[in-house]
């Protein structure tokens, strides 16, 4: 174990989310369910990159008074990073739930093993 | 300052936790609005407006209402196939008998969507 | 600066735009733009590889006027550049010779996005042989993702959008293990240009401080992209998703998805973390294991399918697993087969997909084994392409499957003997499996119905109907050349591609082995 | 017309005009007799209460979720394992953090893109095409939802006649009255995000957001027809596809001339002033009006099929 797990808590907690968002897309049976554990995911990851571009004591990256030292804004790169991944992620949930909604409409379940029960039946 | 944030993350585990854990849908919808307006105040306190911005505006607002639509969606759909069975009892034919297109023809002018 | 080192970018910024164009075309006007623009952009990545193969080397090209680290940019050699020249034939080839099919396949008002479809994929696919800019990679493998779902789901079934679910899951899960990975490199490099992340990495790896989280990021990115790649444990999706959409993106998805992912790979092992650091780690070795697994599993669950496509989609998870394979024997030779088998699995996967369509038009649209009977018969231009196609998977001379086994075998003798002998043992069973499915359905195809004797009462009802009384085929079920002249051609056009690959390999892989070198 | 053809099973009228006579090649199974049906149905239901073989899925299942909380637990623990070793939070000595790129982004980043909001200044300057693939994603995943969800046109029709109360409330004096007054706030807010991507926390993408948010509500309030007088398929059209292109041809122009060394025509403005910031402005409009577009859309087709 390295000498940085405490201080690095927020990372942690991150990790942790992504893990759990993780599992849920894994372990969930349900549909809804499943994406809400993707957009946890996401958050999880966007939450370490954020954390990693903090610098206590600094400002966000705002201009003001003409100040221009490194000494003066915290890094602004994770943040632009994450605004990219924000709006990936709302793209690909919304792909998946309009899946969801004709899932649902051809076998009325959101279950997904009943739909490969149903898709048994019809016989592959 | 560090009491608050570790808090808020505990905050943030106990929701995703909990969405897992709920058994109904809209619960778990709401529980992950809140899991986003908590992020982006963590944001805020990471001193990132910009993303605070964009997470309460797309993770809280949009997101969110696309979830909601989708489980009104859904009812919608399921309230239709009861209005099917009780006005004529078609459940013993397999839907799967049926392609996808008529599924909803023997309604006659039940509302699609 | 010449010209021509625009012309990569222009060829993904017009993708995009025709893209965005044609969501407001009509169909008929979408399909002229895409094709236009496919032909296009083979003919601009053929003078990049003009260009490239003068200079002999490889050009940076600054996306915007912010040089290394700040900006973006892409970067080409030989290998790029021959890579997106043959993407761009593929993909020509493949759309055109679906395109019969597409009334039936697509619902009437949609058909204007199918191209839309197309041309960001082929876009995305563009970015990411070109990119050298990791954070941009991650960005155009999501366009990639949910353009290829989009093209799984537009034929509108049960079983696509349930295999649109599955694929999404899959993919999902490996994106965020991709942008775990880029993160970890991001924290500890300081850098998202490949280049410069190399650098910092070599100075980590001497040093030492850092060591863990390097190896921990490299993995979890090559995880990421085998998930997304379809490697063995992970390809629950692949058939449905192969086996029932649309002709011309099953083609797609098996030849050209796949591949974008792999090359990226390739991009990551090569450019980011350098191929020594990579050999010696242990990732090659698992990857290895998984690509000799899936090259069994993969054929076995062909062997067993009764229906002609979903058997070419697990006949795909197993050439998957010779791409790993070759990987993961950590010697250049192993990645210039891979290199070489990714070109003939792609040329021959989308022709065998486009002819399996041929095969079973003229079987009243039934895919299984029982009704292609004598398909070949009534359908000859595909019948032919199914047998070259066939031959050129099982690794007959002259056609692309055999030189890419034999580099592989090649590749193989030079190992140490722990992996020389799994190698070598699982590329000869590989090879009987193949045969044994492949020619058991061109011999299926090849019978002539009225041969049939006696055994009437196996036959399907559909097929009893079709033989009639006497044994006799209806006219409307034979399909000839001059029918359908733009399959024909097609099928025709990658015979040749194949045929071409097959004999002029020498020359291929001279061009692979330098742009492997010019790669770093 | 297609009455005939609705009563014989062929069309139909409510879902997408779609001819419901099977695919050719979907090898539905030919029709059965009632016999044939019964002996399929107590097929399916011996596979279904078969013992054997259910136990057989039950042991996978099992399988399945041991295999996976073991890969969840492992990847935590790696996860975990591997963060104690990266560099602290907060620290401004980390690799990331003291590197060149942050350096300049934040010393010269005012000089060269005009932008006081370094962020904003960041993505759309020097990593511009990272920005326009992520607009891109938007605009795919658009396309997905309508091959999706999108109905046809009569349908639509047809359908707002008979029952728009399904989807919207009929009248609600509240939501009406919320909305009249909160979707101007809203509606100016998100204008002035998008305006002052470059001076102030915000951008494109946040102040598309919320513009989009503010047509979510005023939809959710007053209903489809009202909305349609401002902002129906052609308009929408119109929008996204003008947004997308000026971005790109911007983009474009940018790329190309900073490449070949040309200098660039567009002039950086006055630093702090709403028009400064050089090609900042324009795209952030641009991203502003496509990502509007795109979130309203989203939510129309999921509620309507349609826009």
């Amino acid at each position: 174990m390295g000498p940085n797990l405490l201080a690095n808590y927020s990372e942690a907690v991150a990790f942790i989310l992504f893990v759990i968002g993780f599992a849920n897309l894994l372990l969930q049976k349900n549909l809804i369910k499943k994406i809400i554990g993707l957009n946890i995911m996401d958050s999880g990851l966007y939450l370490f990159l954020a954390a990693k571009g903090y610098i206590t004591g600094r400002v966000a990256p705002i201009v003001v008074d003409g100040v221009q030292s490194v000494e003066a804004y915290i890094n602004p790169v994770p943040s632009g990073l994450v605004l990219t991944g924000i709006v990936v992620s709302v793209s690909v949930t919304a792909f998946m739930l309009a899946l969801t909604v004709r899932l649902y409409k051809r076998y009325h379940t959101l279950n997904l093993d009943e739909i490969s029960m149903w898709l048994n039946k019809e016989g592959r | 300052m560090i009491i608050f944030m570790v808090i808020l993350m505990g905050i943030l585990m106990v929701c995703a936790i909990a969405v897992t854990a709920t058994k109904s849908l809209l619960n778990s919808v709401l529980v992950f609005m809140g899991f986003s307006i908590v992020m982006s105040i963590i944001w805020i306190l990471f001193e990132s407006p910009d993303l605070a911005i964009t997470e309460a505006a797309v993770g809280a607002g949009v997101t969110t209402v696309l979830f909601l639509a989708t489980l009104k969606r859904i009812k919608a759909i399921d309230l239709e196939e009861n209005l099917i069975i009780e006005e004529n009892d078609q459940s013993e034919i397999p839907s799967w008998a049926v392609a996808e297109n008529n599924e909803k023809v023997e309604g006659g002018a039940s509302d699609e969507l | 600066m010449d010209f021509v080192r625009n012309l990569p970018a222009i060829s993904i910024l017009a993708c995009m735009f025709a893209a965005i164009i044609s969501s407001g075309l009509p169909r008929r006007a979408a399909r002229f733009l895409n094709y236009v623009l496919i032909a296009a952009v083979g003919g601009m990545s053929l003078m990049c590889l003009a260009y490239v193969m003068n200079i002999q080397g490889s050009v940076v090209y600054v996306m915007g006027k912010f040089p290394a680290p700040w900006g973006n940019e892409i970067r080409f050699g030989v290998l790029e550049c021959l890579m997106a020249l043959f993407f761009s034939v593929v993909m020509f080839l493949a759309v055109l010779g679906g395109r019969h099919k597409m009334r039936d396949e697509v619902a009437k008002g949609k058909e204007f996005l199918y191209y839309v479809l197309i041309d960001l994929l082929f876009s995305s696919l563009l970015a990411l042989v070109y990119t050298n800019d990791i954070f941009t990679a991650y960005v155009f493998v999501e366009i990639n993702t949910i353009a290829a779902a989009g093209l799984i789901v537009i034929r509108e079934n049960g079983r696509t959008i349930e295999a649109g679910v599955r694929y999404m899951v899959m993919s999902l899960m490996g994106s965020g293990l991709l942008l775990a990975g880029i993160m970890i490199m991001y924290d500890v490099t300081g850098h998202l240009l490949m280049s410069n992340i190399k650098e910092a990495v070599d100075q980590i790896i001497s040093s030492g401080e850092y060591y863990i989280p390097v190896i921990v990021a490299i993995a979890l990115m090559t995880t990421g992209l085998c998930i997304k790649s379809a490697l063995f444990p992970f390809h629950s999706w692949l058939p449905d998703a192969y086996g029932y959409s649309t002709v011309s993106s099953a083609a797609v998805l098996s030849s050209l998805v796949s591949k974008g992912y792999i090359f990226l790979l390739i991009k990551l092992f090569y450019r980011v973390v350098g191929f020594e650091v990579i050999s010696n780690s242990h990732i090659l070795r698992i990857m290895f294991v998984f690509g000799l697994i899936a090259m069994i599993s993969g054929s076995v669950s062909a062997i067993k399918q009764s229906d002609i496509r979903r058997m070419i989609a697990f006949s795909s998870v197993a050439q998957i697993g010779y791409i790993y394979m070759g990987f993961g024997m950590g010697t250049e030779a192993g990645m210039i087969a891979s290199i070489y088998h990714i070109m003939s699995h792609a040329a021959t996967k989308s022709m065998l997909f486009i002819s399996a369509i041929g095969l079973t038009d003229v079987s009243r649209g039934s895919r299984d084994f029982k009704d292609l009977t004598g398909a070949a018969l009534r359908n000859k231009v595909a019948g032919v392409g199914f047998l070259v196609g066939s031959l050129s998977m099982v690794g007959i001379p002259l056609f692309s499957g055999f030189i890419s086994k034999l580099q592989f075998m090649n590749a193989a003798v030079d190992l140490s003997l722990q992996k020389m002998l799994p190698s070598l043992i699982v590329l000869g069973i590989s090879t009987i499996l193949n045969a044994v499915y492949f020619m058991k359905t061109v011999i299926r195809i090849y019978t002539p119905v009225t041969k049939v004797e006696g055994g009437m009462e196996e036959l399907t009802v559909m097929e009893g109907e079709r033989i009639g009384i006497n044994g006799v085929v209806h006219e409307e079920d034979r399909i000839t050349f001059r029918k359908q002249i733009l399959y024909g051609t097609v099928i025709i056009l990658f015979i040749l591609l194949n045929i071409i690959l097959g004999v002029f390999s020498n020359e291929i892989i001279t061009m692979i082995r330098m742009g492997l070198e010019m790669f770093a | 017309m297609s009455f005939k053809s609705w009563i014989n099973g062929e069309e139909d009228l409510l879902l997408n005009n779609l001819k419901t006579t099977r695919r050719e090649d979907d090898h539905v199974k030919p029709l059965l007799t009632d016999e044939e049906k019964k002996s399929e149905n107590s097929k399916v239901l011996n596979k279904i209460y078969n013992v054997e073989d259910n136990r057989r899925l039950k042991r996978f299942d099992k399988t399945y979720r041991v295999v996976a909380i073991v890969f969840c637990v492992l990847l935590a623990a790696a996860m975990l394992f591997t963060i104690s070793y990266l560099p602290k939070v907060g620290d401004p000595d980390t690799p990331a953090n003291s590197s060149v790129v942050s350096e300049r982004y934040i010393e010269s980043g005012l000089q060269e893109t005009g932008a006081t909001n370094i962020v904003t200044g960041m993505i759309l300057t020097y990593r511009a095409f990272d920005t326009f693939g992520e607009t891109n994603v938007l605009f795919i995943a658009t396309v997905c939802v309508m091959v999706l969800l999108m109905l046809d046109e009569k349908i639509l029709e047809k359908l707002d006649k008979t029952s728009d109360r399904i989807y919207e409330p009929d009248y609600d004096p509240i939501l009406t009255l919320a909305a009249k007054v909160l979707c101007p706030i809203i509606l100016l807010f998100g204008i002035y995000i998008v305006l002052n991507g470059q001076l102030s926390p915000g951008g494109g993408f946040s102040g598309g957001a919320i513009l989009g948010a503010a047509m979510i509500l005023y939809n959710a309030a007053m209903g489809f027809g009202k909305t349609q007088r401002f902002f129906n398929e052609n308009i929408y059209k119109v929008a996204k596809i003008t947004a997308l292109c000026m971005y790109g041809l911007i983009g474009t122009y940018f790329y190309i001339t900073g490449a070949n060394g040309i200098d660039n025509m567009i002039p950086l403005g006055t630093v702090g002033a709403i028009l400064s910031g050089g090609i900042i402005l324009p795209i952030d409009i641009a991203v502003g009006i496509e990502v509007a577009c795109t979130m309203y859309a989203f939510y129309a087709l999921f509620r309507r099929g349609g826009l």
